[in-house]
């Protein structure tokens, strides 16, 4: 068990360390099936681990590497329960079929086998995250994913774009990293560990209350804000799909951006206690969706729709894991891995037929000549929308369930979030119509075509993955519930309204579906519009929030810094310590003159000064 | 007595700095000099492995009196606390001779001021008599000067002299102090004292310790550099040579706060906790302040040296946050530190002896050309920035979360200084490494070579080590922070917050 | 009584030995001056039970050293006569002054009440040979000693000085 | 009428003021040196004088190392001066003022 549990997170990083080293050698395809199986292996050992649990037989394991740092009362410790064994699942098994993906969208690129390599590190990293047992090993890999996104969103670092992107994101990660940080400094200072059982035992047993809960939920909501890229810190998402297509459908859709729902869900002991910061976790979530998806809208960039889309859905996980519907949250997190990722891969095989066009504007009609991605992206686009009975619906349709039931002002949040679920709707038809109906408007020279099959064959299994998805848990068997709950034993999972409350909500919801759905084909069916008054241009530019960003903190701070820089530190700070020196100087050059060179005018000071001191001596002696 | 193992660490590099001069070809002055120096890391490494981590006390000690009346003699011994910093002097300067193949002018006198420093800087941290620390702390300015004055850029003299006043003004105020230190606590001890374990015996009153603290801490703050003390740092980083830089970095800095933790709260208890707020703040501006500023530097050098200016204001936030996780996380930072800005700087060599600037405006696109070396400078930068599993995490989450009980505004003000690490860091290796190829001179450079890679892999491999499993450098920390914390205890009605004791936000909003 | 008028007689001679030796415009008179009172100098060690003192006065400074000033003065061959004239302006009167405050600072001192050890007669000082160095080899070995290294180093100083030919002389302006 | 250690301390005293007066009139630079010499030797006689009247010897000891130090710095002195008379052809301080400020 203990080596089989460790070989999950080791063979990816042997993988990776393999791929540093040898990379360029072993070559094409050699590195990309290097990190495949690398990974594929994980999976497949999870897989088996997990069994156990799925029988109810198992129990919760932890494997201990080694002493680290006992100071906080952590080890190099992994846990091995539901929620991580969720997780490792959907991580390892989504990145394989994407690392298979990858093999075909990479083909030719000079480094091919150093991006496998960041993709190795990338899926050892949050494997430590989901698999740590304590808050520090969750921190480093908190920090590892930012540092594999860092280098797979600037993997073509010759583009000035990539580089900023990259940059960007891990920038502002880092801000919400100081969120965690300090929650992790307040944690520590009540429990005087870092470890999971003593901190979420003792949260449970009533040692944390009050303003300090509220304090540690909130630092840790900005943390997982960043990182989930929710309100104020999404704007590095957008950004950055400048990597390459397979690493914006792992890292930037199926993975990585969830960790912010995953450690609201792993820390929900904190937040049982801390109901305000619960509540504000659902707020932003809402917020974000509606904000995200009123963008996504606007887009014309394929990938910077789903980027917005991402962010929208990504809020929706806020919203369940805020009302305390944590398995809701993991539930739609897991299926939106699903849709999400093949959506990605969808469009990354679009562009790749496309010949690197990613502007929706310029694509169309091209249902015919990629059939394979186009039918598994309409899956995805049904199950995103909401339509049943595909995963999408019933992971989202139990998070609205679950809100509506709480009463009282999580109505309202319902209803943003079926505001959100219509326009989500509408802008994945758009997205649909524009590139696979109506007339082809691509630019000359350009012929589309499928994608060959290492690239399509992980689109057909996601696509698969997106239909039965859904049906781990439904209203009708809650295997999902039944599987999650031991972990959230500490919390009152919030549960979803039953009999015929359950059924109108879900007809609510499909029918804003499809009212999206339906007017987005009214508006695109047999033309393009313009789309370029000052309403889309709003939204085309996100609200402009990200130029205020940039105004503010980028050009503002580096101005501020070249103040402090060149005038407060060179003038004032060392311009004093100069000072100093050039006073001495210039005191020196007063006194000069009275160095005359002439031996006998320095004796007779020295005999001046002989008779002074003699004459004060005798003065003191009573004179 | 066993053999003088410490004596000996000091005595190597002199004995190798004199053989140097004395053979009088410039051909052997390298490899005589780097054997000098392996052989000297060996006798370092050979004290790590015979240390006892778990003794708080000083090990291998030495001492003879010289002049009994003054209570001067020679003391050495090593504890917790200057283990790791001898044993990285020891690593740090093969590593700087091996990247000081660019010097040509007068090899000889270069390599042998370089093992000079060396032995002054491991007699400072293995001093034990205040005036034989002194001798120490005052020899090593001198080769430093000549490295800086020598074998500098453009305004070396500018630079060296700024140093050299700036620091020997410190030192005359800590001259001042040791003295009047010695012979204050003559009534108390039957006679004056330098020995520093003597002197522990000893009480002071309050308004004795403010004023000595001062002498002292000046001394100490000046060569850290804490704000506002810090603009000798730039000038001086940028005009050394590359060895100059790594060492001044890697080492040198850390005398000061070596000299914080030791001396001064050790012999001054009581003001060191009145001035905790004090030094506090100047440590978290410091942190803040230096990074800012690091931000819009035009110049490689000048912004790894700001770099310091922040890195080292964790340092002295983790030693006056007076726990055991803050001091804890002090040392192991100024190791880091060490590692992680030595090779900064080892690098920016590197890329300055292939084009001779240091303007980042001059680079661009580097990755292209010299993909190992981009690859070598990312690292770094990451390792700088506090990545988990490199070793600059370590510290900076030991410090952290070590000063939040007892300094809980400033713990949560100095979290800040992450995100600009990452800023200017990031930013500078996006300007220097990525994109087109801007400008025509560096399209031929030439990746790493083997003598680059070897300078590179020992540091980065200790980096890593470091990063993942820091375990046996805290054992050897711990013991002998937490003997600095009780004898505080002891001394002053200071109580070393317990982690895990509060409940309430109120102690976070209120203090 | 024997004392009275050997300081006397002495004394002098030593006045009239300094005062020579400030007042003659040539400097071979100047050291004869010197040489005379630095003799009669020699002549209150004895009277003040000093004997090995006033043997080394003799021997060393009224022989080695006034010859070598003498030497000097031949081998550089300015024993010829100075004009009085002062060049520096306000040199002269300023010393005069400066001369005539310390003499009456002495002066007054000498009439004050100082504190100093007591005297016993019965335990007359013995400048012997002997006993100075007891003294020197016992109490005073290290600074004895000291002395010595200062002695070398200024004889190598003062060679190193001699040494230079006039060739050496562009290396000491560089 | 017996001599008491007061008078060979007048006696110090007056040719200590004349050696200074040598030192501050004239600018023959052996003159001046010898001045200085002369100031030494007052000096000594006073520490002679003291010893015999406190009876210690520490006095003569005294004596015996001021001596040796007049010696070594008569030596260097006049090393320099046949130096500098060398370059300059003069003995008067007066011509050697470069380290004028």
């Amino acid at each position: 068990m203990d080596l089989a549990l460790s070989l999950i997170v080791l063979l990816p990083l042997i993988g990776m360390l393999i791929l540093f080293a040898f990379g360029r050698r072993i070559g094409e395809p050699g590195a990309g099936i290097v990190a495949t199986v690398a990974v594929a292996g994980s999976f497949v050992i999870a897989l088996v681990l997990a069994l156990d649990l799925f029988s109810g037989e198992g129990s919760v394991e932890t494997v201990r590497w080694f002493e680290w740092l006992p100071a906080f009362g952590v080890e190099a410790e992994l846990r091995w329960d539901q929620l991580s064994t969720l997780m490792t699942l959907v991580v390892t098994g989504v990145g394989s079929l994407i690392h298979l993906y990858s093999i075909g969208y990479m083909h030719g690129d000079a480094r091919f086998g150093r991006f496998f390599a960041y993709l190795n590190l990338f899926i050892t990293s949050m494997l430590i995250l989901v698999l740590a047992n304590n808050f520090a090993l969750l921190f480093v890999g908190w920090e590892l994913v930012g540092l594999s996104s860092y280098l797979l969103i600037s993997f073509w670092f010759e583009r000035d774009t990539a580089a900023a992107a990259g940059k960007k994101a891990f920038v502002v990660n880092r801000v919400g990293d100081v969120g965690f940080i300090v929650a992790l400094m307040l944690i520590f200072s009540v429990f005087g560990s870092l470890g999971f059982d003593t901190v979420f035992d003792g949260a449970h047993n009533g040692e944390l209350t009050g303003a300090m809960a509220t304090a540690i939920a909130l630092l840790l909501l900005v943390g997982a804000a960043g990182k989930s890229a929710q309100l104020p810190l999404y704007v590095w998402l957008p950004d950055a799909m400048e990597g390459p297509t397979p690493v914006s459908a792992l890292i930037h859709a199926a993975t990585m951006v969830t960790a912010g729902v995953y450690m609201v869900a792993r820390t929900g002991a904190i937040f049982e206690v801390a109901p305000i910061a619960a509540a504000t976790v659902a707020i932003v979530g809402a917020a974000t969706a509606l904000f995200a998806a009123t963008i996504a809208m606007s887009q014309r960039d394929i990938k910077r729709v789903l980027a917005y889309s991402t962010i929208s859905q990504l809020g929706y996980m806020f919203m369940a894991v805020g009302a305390a519907a944590y398995v809701a949250g993991i539930f739609h997190l897991m299926t939106h891995a699903f849709f999400k990722a093949l959506l990605f891969l969808g469009a990354g095989s679009v562009i790749h037929g496309m010949s690197d066009e990613q502007d929706m504007h310029k694509m169309g009609g091209l249902a015919k000549k990629m059939p394979v991605t186009f039918i598994t992206m309409a899956i995805a686009w049904l199950a995103i929308s909401g339509m049943p009975p595909l995963a999408g619906f019933w992971s989202k349709d139990e998070i609205l369930g679950v809100v509506f039931e709480r009463g009282g002002l999580w109505q309202v949040l319902w209803g943003v979030g079926l505001a959100t679920a219509l326009l989500t709707a509408f802008y994945m038809t758009r997205m649909m119509w524009l590139t696979f109906f109506g007339e082809p408007r691509w630019d000359e020279g350009i012929q589309p075509h499928e994608s060959p099959k290492l690239m399509t064959i992980p689109l057909v299994v996601l696509a698969g993955l997106s239909v039965v998805g859904g049906l781990v848990n439904t209203p009708f068997k809650l295997t999902l519930e039944h599987f999650l709950e031991p972990v959230f034993e500490a919390v009152h999972l919030a549960h979803a309204p039953e009999g015929s409350v359950a059924w109108i909500l879900a007809a609510v919801s499909v029918a804003a579906g499809i009212i999206g759905i339906g007017a987005a084909i009214f508006r695109y069916r047999d033309r393009v519009p313009a789309e370029d008054g000052t309403g889309w241009r709003l939204l085309n530019n996100g609200y402009y929030i990200d130029d205020m960003y940039a105004g503010v903190f980028a050009r503002g701070g580096k101005l501020g810094a070249a103040w402090l820089a060149f005038r407060f530190d060179v003038r004032g700070i060392d311009g004093a310590v100069e000072g100093v020196g050039s006073l001495t100087r210039r005191v020196g050059g007063w006194l000069r003159p009275l160095q005359t060179g002439f031996v006998r005018s320095y004796g007779l000071a020295v005999v001046a000064g002989a008779v002074g001191l003699l004459v004060w001596f005798l003065s003191r002696g009573g004179l | 007595m066993d053999f003088p193992i410490l004596s000996a660490l000091i005595a190597l590099p002199v004995a190798g700095g004199l053989g140097v001069l004395l053979v009088r070809r410039d051909e052997l002055a390298l490899p005589l000099s780097i054997t000098s120096s392996l052989v000297t890391l060996g006798g370092a490494v050979w004290l790590l492995f015979e240390f006892e981590s778990g003794e708080a006390g000083f090990q291998f000690v030495e001492k003879s009196t010289w002049h009994e009346p003054w209570g001067v003699g020679w003391h050495l011994g090593v504890d917790g606390i200057s283990l790791l910093l001898v044993v990285l002097t020891a690593f740090l300067f093969p590593i700087a001779l091996l990247a000081s193949t660019s010097v040509t002018h007068r090899v000889r006198q270069y390599m042998a001021s370089m093992l000079f420093l060396q032995a002054g800087i491991t007699g400072v941290f293995l001093a034990l008599d205040l005036l034989v620390f002194f001798i120490f702390w005052e020899a090593m300015l001198v080769p430093m000067y000549f490295i800086i004055g020598i074998w500098g850029d453009e305004r070396r003299i500018h630079a060296a002299v700024k140093f050299f006043l700036y620091t020997a003004f410190g030192s005359a105020l800590m001259f001042a102090g040791i003295l009047s230190l010695g012979f204050l606590v003559s009534d108390q001890l039957g006679g004056p004292t330098f020995d520093f374990v003597e002197l522990l015996g000893a009480d002071l009153t309050r308004t004795a310790q403010f004023w000595l603290f001062g002498a002292f801490g000046l001394s100490f703050a000046i060569k850290v550099p804490i704000f506002p003390f810090h603009t000798w740092l730039p000038d001086a980083h940028v005009e050394a040579p590359t060895a100059g830089s790594v060492i001044l970095a890697g080492v040198l800095l850390k005398l000061g706060a070596y000299g914080l933790l030791r001396f001064n709260l050790t012999l001054f208890p009581e003001a060191s906790v009145d001035l905790v707020p004090v030094l506090a703040v100047l440590a978290v501006i410091g942190i803040l302040y230096g990074a800012i500023v690091a931000i819009v530097q035009t110049d490689i050098k000048r912004l790894v040296a700001y770099s310091s200016v922040s890195h080292l204001g964790f340092v002295v936030l983790g030693v006056f946050a007076l726990t055991t996780q803050g001091l804890q996380g002090g040392v192991i930072q100024m190791v880091n530190h060490g590692l992680t800005t030595g090779l900064l700087f080892l690098l920016v060599g590197m890329i300055y002896e292939r084009r001779h600037t240091r303007e980042i405006s001059e680079f661009g696109g580097l990755a292209s050309v010299m993909p190992l070396f981009a690859g070598a400078f990312l690292f770094t930068a990451f390792a700088s920035i506090g990545l988990p599993g490199l070793n600059g995490f370590v510290g900076e989450f030991f410090v952290l979360i070590g000063s939040y009980l007892s300094l809980p505004g400033y713990a949560v003000a100095a979290a800040f200084g992450v995100v600009l690490a990452a800023v200017y860091l990031l930013w500078a290796y996006q300007r220097m490494f990525t994109g087109e190829i801007t400008v025509e001179a560096n399209r031929g450079l030439g990746d790493l070579n083997l003598r680059e890679k070897v300078i590179i892999v020992p540091m980065a491999v200790l980096i890593v080590f470091l990063g993942v499993y820091p375990k046996p450098a805290l054992d050897i920390i711990e013991p002998s922070v937490d003997a600095v914390l009780e004898r505080i205890e002891e001394k002053t009605d200071y109580v070393v917050p317990e982690f895990g004791s509060t409940t309430d936000i109120a102690v976070e909003v209120g203090e | 009584m024997v004392e009275t008028v050997l300081f006397v007689i002495f004394g002098l001679a030593a006045l009239f030995g300094a005062i020579t030796m400030v007042w003659a415009r040539n400097p071979v008179y100047s050291a004869m001056g010197l040489m005379l009172t630095m003799f009669s100098i020699a002549v209150f060690y004895v009277s003040n039970s000093a004997h090995f003192v006033a043997a080394v006065q003799v021997i060393i400074y009224a022989g080695a050293v006034m010859t070598l000033f003498l030497f000097v003065i031949m081998l550089i061959g300015v024993d010829k006569a100075e004009d009085r004239s002062e060049n520096l302006p306000i040199q002269r009167p300023l010393a005069l002054a400066l001369i005539a405050l310390f003499g009456s600072a002495v002066v007054v001192a000498g009439r004050l009440a100082w504190t100093t050890g007591v005297h016993n007669p019965l335990d007359p000082v013995n400048g012997s040979v002997e006993a100075i160095g007891n003294e020197l080899f016992r109490k005073w070995v290290l600074p004895f000693e000291v002395t010595a290294l200062l002695l070398i180093v200024a004889a190598a100083g003062a060679i190193a000085l001699a040494f230079f030919r006039d060739g050496d002389d562009a290396e000491v302006d560089a | 009428m017996t001599v008491t250690p007061g008078w060979y301390m007048a006696l110090a005293a007056v040719l200590f003021v004349i050696g200074t007066g040598g030192i501050l009139l004239r600018r023959n630079a052996l003159v001046m040196f010898m001045s200085v010499e002369l100031m030494l030797n007052a000096v000594n006689l006073t520490f002679v004088a003291a010893g015999r009247e406190l009876n210690v010897l520490d006095g003569q000891v005294a004596v015996f190392f001021v001596m040796v130090v007049a010696a070594a710095e008569v030596v260097v002195g006049l090393a320099i001066i046949v130096a500098v008379f060398r370059r300059r052809q003069t003995a008067s301080v007066d011509e050697l003022s470069e380290l004028r400020g």
